[in-house]
């Protein structure tokens, strides 16, 4: 069955739900009705319920197999958190109600606030940013605000960020008024602490640097890298989208940080849902925490109470950056989360998800072409040298995993090697899972080896779809449902 | 743990084929100052051990029990999101693993089912709107409304935006923020409840945009085609913010009137209060702006058996494509909200979404009549759709609190969001919605003659 | 992927829940603790929640895909039913709480039987059985309990049972100590009145009937047998499996019934959930009511009150057919499900549901063979006629349905016509939907027609098993997982 | 109607095609009689119109806020029902559309997964219970121990059950009824709380079975040993009724001690008190009986490409087959409730049902030592599971609701199950388990205390 889209199923006189007629009260709409009709499509909710069933099982996901996609940190969804997020009392609650009538809201703000805070050594933590990428905007505001404050915004307006980084890091420091200049890497898939150095300065604002960086390895160096931006009066973003590696173990406190976010919907587990919604809460140093953003629950005395306004707050916050107080949902979800857990939990999620990675690392390191030497932490780089001559590209190769009931690891990036296949297995995968995937990557390998090109370039075969052409897509975009033109809906 | 697969007899085996002694042998590229004493991580942090399901609901739900929930009291708090009643069968398909437990549609082939509804949910927004195309959301209308801005800068190579008076002050927030750190300009007018502004006047050869907001954030409809042809004139953009997204199926569209870039907070339609969020941003605007749109396009193509299917698009806009220089920073949407507004809005239908927004309308009408009759409070806003301002004879602050103490959520009170703003000090933005009954409205009547006597 | 047993895929040291240690109190098991181990699987929550999701994707189900499965009554499942049930309120009381914590427990039960009651037009309702064939067994007791108060249950011991009856009729007779004896079917599909006159007598306890009856039509004479019964001092058992073709429009306290059950689960709604649970709620005529079984709501008053014993009953009630009061969890579902159709909504259902079947029925009358002449109810009845000489039989149709995406409709049964093919399209499918199926059914007996037996005898081919092997599962019964032997175990 | 797709131009166009003027010329052969006057349809019935979901939403809820919740208050309760935590993963996986809206898989190639986790759970049963196999099924424990007896008649070929004076007296009136309308014969003894009872005495060579309780209906554990022997010895079958599953993460197995059918109440594991229903009953028995089993069983198989896969077997035991022969006339099982089984069971696995089961005990001996110094209050049960008998100086079902004023549910009133038989009038079952934590159950004490003071 191909699924029609709503649009070309619909009815004008069909309906989903049953709602009263209207009284008939007199308007008060000022003369401003709408002219015409919406164009939406009447569906019954039977139809419906078929539509999104049947749409839904086009899409893989976790809960149906093995997701190692790199960067990612696809891990199981517990539902025990999707419960605790529809109790009324967190669902049901309207962000701009009397704050006496929440104080079970705020509660659940500040002891997650205090988890993030615990499990990174840092001492403030803005909760509002809404994903990583808004968590990096909101650090860099704060960056910024306390460049202000030291009178040197306008003089430091470079920052650094190593050429491995996720695309956001760039374009957030761009977004923030910043200019962007690259770091190399070393050999070993590292910062070039060399080329660093020389790059620090007086207008320089700070780095953004991932720890565990995007080619799954610790940056030995990162308390020099810390040390030497503050000497020169910089401020350490870290990008916490890989903090699943370290969490319950390291504190990024530790190292120096300034300021960090954090991707609930990575280390803490709430649900990716197709591409969103996430939520990027921000840890702050000393330093940057009296900038942050509003608003802020604080506590005094025990009392909670929610700062929404500059006139209300002691610090110097520097703006605000959504409306409302962030991402509630989630926040009672990775709260779920890391109670369920605890400290130990929490560490041994670090553990078994590096661990997981080395096994793929150590099993697959002679059938594949891993970038770099040693321990890896909680994602596996290879690249496509083991691919060379057979013709077989890096997508291919991550197509014919389809086939084989696996979701591709991410590809092509880091940029720093080529072809890149970057497998990040979590920590909630079993051993035999891991057996199984790496007994399958091994013979996709030999087959690629082979010479069995077609296993490669003809695939996915078995999916819904096949490979589908994106040029045509961007060159002439066709972004929705158009009625049929009338001599083609009377055919 | 119950999370966790591998069992200790498992890690052994596994250090041994990565040929490890120890789990700290994984952990040594990390620095000394970043390790506990004597290994000991338990101490390093002051955090309580694992737990059951059992202990874990125990907490959580008495702390969600301190909470006074929308549904549980007459209620009448809006300014900006909603308490609507959402079918039961949204929040059934939305937790279906393949929508909930899925990544982001990279893999188009094995993505079809989150492409194609939002492919459906941007003809949807579209079509709300009166707009030619939408993206596939943003965070929410706030953000939303601010990556507007920053839009129109890029069309319109210019970096002053001026904004309503009576725009949402969260959403002004934002906007400055953003703007402040981007070196852009802002001019912001002073909120006025009469609706009656200036703005034409602020617009100028720098002004890249004008922002307004229908209805208002006092509650107010009214015609904005002057104002696009002002901000047209002036080679400006209109940029229109929907805070309640219901209302259009009632109102003309802001595409009618000839706005440039819709956003809207979608929240109303198929997503819960949540305290604020998760909400869902909606981005709409004419098709010659659209690669200057932030946020992610899913597109229709064919794939190589010519089949048709739906693929992320237009992606050279987007971060991990063009990195400093992407149109946006943005690299989430509000994936799972957009899909219970999908499933919602086509429960809903052309009949539904219409009928919904009358009944809205009707409930707020039937409100402002029980209300204006309490002795010593004005109705402000003469044309509504959902929500409207009253002035009270005493600080609305303290009736707001007062009406809490009776069980009644009442609205919010406009010195909540303009702190400071002495005009706004009497004034309570109140909202009503289809789930408002007689009593909810009688109830909130009875509360207020008290609360005012 | 092969999905595992749980069994072959547990480690002994893996565990999906985390339970709090147990202090050390001494125990008081009096010697009776378990030796050795239960032998269950050990397996994490990620384990579990893929495994489950995994196996459901095996499935076919309404949600996914047109069901028309005759006298299944496979409708659209509400979701706001399923969370009614959930209601605190009704899924956390337990059926011996003190009945003063429960009033709303009772109001549900009473209001339900109202609902039941009105739209049978009968007084009275017994709600424990737990589902249909249990119904069943209700009302024969309850005719049985009837002529034993009349003294004539030793000699009154035959049951008339029409020969298209469902195999539940004659089993529950049989059960409940009656002889079955078998009336034959007419030309028209419909009980032979004057065989059905020749049998009755003196020892005739009574008739079981189903109306519509199985082959989807209305027994026009159903007044004139339920009154030569009578006459004849036997009771009227009608079978309520198809009472979704007349809900709403007809009554079947007008027919003459002494005794109906009605399946919750077909006609409303209550999900089949594979196989159950469902709920059977008897419904009694004036003559039955006094010998219903306990327990009981009653209201005098005003004032709910639960029968749970002889001693509190004023009635003859004949015993007890189950622990507790019946299938509460459906009871909910039922109601929201009556609530929100009303009884306009309701008679729509039985139009609609009718309308369905004979539109399918007048689309494929030329291209399948109906059985009988003239309009049928929700059901539409085929034989394998139009399959003579092409080598397929009906089994092999329906497995064909497969391929091209539907579930196959009921085959071989009812078994008064060769071949039978029994569709139910119910009420909640759409035209679209309809016609979509007409035409795959119409090429399927085209292709029949046309000698494509590969596309019949292979078939299903495109699902995640082919046709299995029934014969040897019966012969040498494999019923649950063994160990595998040591020597296999060492492989 | 929300559920009902077909418009009104669909229906006149179908009624077109199939040459009918009006919905009436369908319903041609229903009689007069049967017909309202007039055709006024609504006029025939006392019943409301159609209601949205809100309106249906807030009429049910209210009546379900009429009801005290167990997990509200320090809960007590069981004979025969019990209260746990199951975990959320339960709920969410049997609600997926594919196993909760599925019909019973007759088509195996389309039932695979209903299929497989029904061999899974008949492999948990017959594991948990220690006997050979288990059938996919029953409606609840005492329809499950109805048919037991039946069963047990048909092996034997006689036809006069043995009833312990402790088995649950609602098993044992469903086994009366039962039997009553066979035809078969029942003998049951006196219930005794100390259970000092001399069963081996009333088997004779006309008895098809012996049936008793384990724990007993009073909470009472003991070895069944020898009344296996004592059945066995007259050529008669021993069925072991378990109102508790839980139980048997710590007890011996009633397989071990020689039971030949053993049926139970699932209800523990994976599902909801839910009022009573719906429930699952257990059903195990050994190999050599396998064919005069009741209810759905499923079998291992392969299919045509010798691929491993499960049906439903050995069918012609059934009704839809055998009509009047066949072993019972029940046609459904319970579905979706042993799927709930299953999962909880799976999730548990050996160290968590164990751990289960010890918490459960504990909980146990905790209250009992609690009651126990409770003045007046007389602890019968010597050795027990999660459940055991007080004696109080005051009418049992007086101190039950006297408890319930005081927002403690005590548990069972011994009376209310066995009305008219004295001697149980002051006592009171008591069950304890995972979820009651210390505050429970020295809030349980303490009102006792007040009760009998």
């Amino acid at each position: 069955h191909e699924e029609q889209l709503i649009f070309e199923r619909g009815r004008d006189a069909a309906c989903g739900v049953d709602l009263p007629a209207p009284d008939s009260v007199a308007t008060r709409l000022g003369g401003m009705e709408r002219n015409g009709s919406v164009g939406l499509p009447g569906l019954s909710e039977p139809e419906v319920v078929r539509h999104f069933v049947r749409l839904s099982q086009k899409n893989y996901a976790i809960d149906a197999g093995f997701y190692p996609l790199g960067s990612c940190t696809m891990k199981h969804n517990p539902r025990l958190n999707e419960k605790m997020a529809r109790l009324p009392g967190f669902s049901d609650v309207h962000p701009l109600q009397p704050t006496s009538t929440v104080p079970g809201a705020l509660e659940l703000m500040s002891e997650l606030a205090r988890w993030l805070m615990e499990l990174t050594g840092m001492p403030a933590v803005a909760m509002s940013p809404k994903a990583g990428a808004h968590g990096e905007l909101c650090g860099l505001m704060a960056i910024r605000a306390a460049l202000e404050a030291r009178g040197e915004a306008g003089t430091r307006t470079r920052v650094l960020v190593p050429e491995s980084a996720h695309g956001t890091n760039p374009a957030t420091a761009a977004a923030c008024g910043f200019t962007v200049d690259a770091i190399p890497a070393t050999e070993d898939g590292r910062v070039d602490l060399a080329a660093f150095e020389a790059k620090l300065g007086d207008d320089v604002a700070g780095i953004m640097l991932t720890n565990p960086n995007t080619c799954g390895l610790f940056e030995r160096d990162i308390r020099k890298i810390a040390d030497a931006v503050h000497e020169h009066g910089g401020y350490f973003y870290c990008d916490g989208a890989n903090f699943n590696a370290i969490v319950g173990r390291v504190k990024p406190g530790d190292l120096g940080v300034d300021a960090m976010h954090i991707n609930l919907h990575k280390t803490f587990s709430t649900p990716h849902g197709g591409g969103g919604p996430g939520a990027g809460p921000v840890v702050l140093s000393e330093a940057l925490a009296p900038f942050a953003p509003l608003p802020y629950v604080t506590s005094t005395g025990g009392e909670l109470k929610l700062v929404e306004d500059e006139q209300s707050s002691d610090a110097d916050p520097f703006g605000r950056m959504v409306a409302f107080h962030g991402q509630m949902g989630m926040f009672v979800r990775a709260l779920s989360y890391m109670m369920s857990h605890g400290s130990d939990g929490l560490r041994q999620v670090a553990e078994d998800a590096v661990l997981n990675a080395n096994y793929v690392l150590a099993s697959l390191k002679d059938v594949m072409t891993a970038s770099f030497e040693g321990p890896c932490m909680h994602e596996a780089l290879f690249d496509d040298r083991f691919l060379k001559g057979t013709g077989v590209e890096t997508l291919d190769f991550a197509k014919a995993m389809i086939d084989e009931g696996y979701h591709p690891m991410t590809v092509y990036f880091p940029l720093v090697v080529h072809g890149a296949m970057l497998i990040e297995p979590t920590e909630t995968e079993s051993k035999e899972t891991l057996d199984e995937f790496i007994g399958c990557m091994a013979d996709l390998a030999r087959s690629a080896k082979a010479g069995d090109k077609a296993r490669f370039e003809n695939a996915p075969e078995l999916t819904p779809r096949r490979r589908l052409d994106e040029t045509t897509a961007a060159r002439k975009p066709v972004l929705r449902w158009t009625p049929p033109a009338p001599a083609q809906a009377a055919e | 743990m119950r999370y966790l697969p591998l069992t200790p007899d498992d890690r052994q085996q596994m250090l041994g084929v990565i040929g490890a002694k120890s789990m700290d042998d994984l952990f040594v590229d990390v620095p000394e100052a970043a390790r506990p004493a004597n290994g000991k991580f338990d101490e390093a942090f002051d955090l309580p051990p694992h737990q059951g399901e059992l202990e874990v609901d125990r907490a959580l739900s008495a702390m969600a029990a301190k909470n006074t929930s929308a549904g549980s009291v007459p209620f009448f708090v809006g300014a900006g999101a909603y308490k609507h009643h959402v079918p039961a069968s949204v929040d059934h398909l939305i937790q279906r693993s393949e929508f909930l437990t899925s990544y982001t549609p990279y893999q188009p082939e094995i993505s079809q089912g989150t492409l194609q509804y939002l492919f459906e949910f941007q003809t949807q927004v579209a079509l709300l709107t009166g707009m030619d195309v939408a993206n596939a959301s943003m965070y929410d209308g706030s953000t939303a409304c601010s990556e507007a801005v920053q839009m129109a800068h890029r069309v319109t190579r210019r970096n002053k935006a001026v904004l309503s008076g009576n725009l949402h002050p969260h959403y002004r927030a934002v906007i400055e923020t953003t703007s402040k750190f981007a070196g852009d300009a802002v001019e912001a007018l002073e909120a006025n409840v009469s609706g009656k502004e200036d703005i034409a006047s602020q617009i100028d050869g720098d002004t890249s945009c004008v922002v307004v907001q229908y209805p208002d954030f006092f509650g107010l409809i009214g015609d904005l085609a002057d104002i696009a042809a002002a901000a047209h004139a002036q080679g400006a953009l209109l940029i229109v913010a929907i805070p309640e997204i219901v209302s259009m199926g009632a109102l003309r569209t802001p595409g009618d009137m000839g706005a440039d870039i819709v956003v809207a907070e979608g929240q109303s339609i198929g997503n819960a209060l949540n305290y604020g969020g998760p909400y869902v941003g909606l981005f709409a605007t004419r098709q010659k702006y659209v690669r200057q749109m932030p946020g992610r396009l899913c597109g229709e193509t064919e794939d190589v058996d010519g089949k048709r299917g739906y693929v992320l698009t237009l992606s050279t806009r987007e971060q991990h494509i063009r990195r400093e220089k992407a149109t946006s920073n943005i690299c989430t949407n509000s994936g799972l909200c957009c899909l219970a507004f999908t499933i919602h809005l086509a429960l809903l239908g052309e009949k539904g979404f219409t009928r919904l927004a009358a009944l809205n309308h009707e409930s707020a009408c039937k409100l402002a009549g029980a209300l204006e009759a309490v002795s010593g409070v004005e109705l402000l806003t003469p044309a509504f759709f959902n929500e409207f301002t009253i002035r009270t004879p005493k600080p609305a602050a303290e009736v707001i609190e007062a009406l809490a103490d009776k069980g009644v959520l009442g609205g919010v009170p406009a010195s909540r969001l303009m702190p400071g703003n002495d005009a706004v000090s009497d004034l309570i933005i109140v909202a009503a919605t289809e789930v408002n009954t007689d009593q909810d409205r009688a109830a909130y009547a009875a509360a207020l003659t008290e609360v005012l006597s």
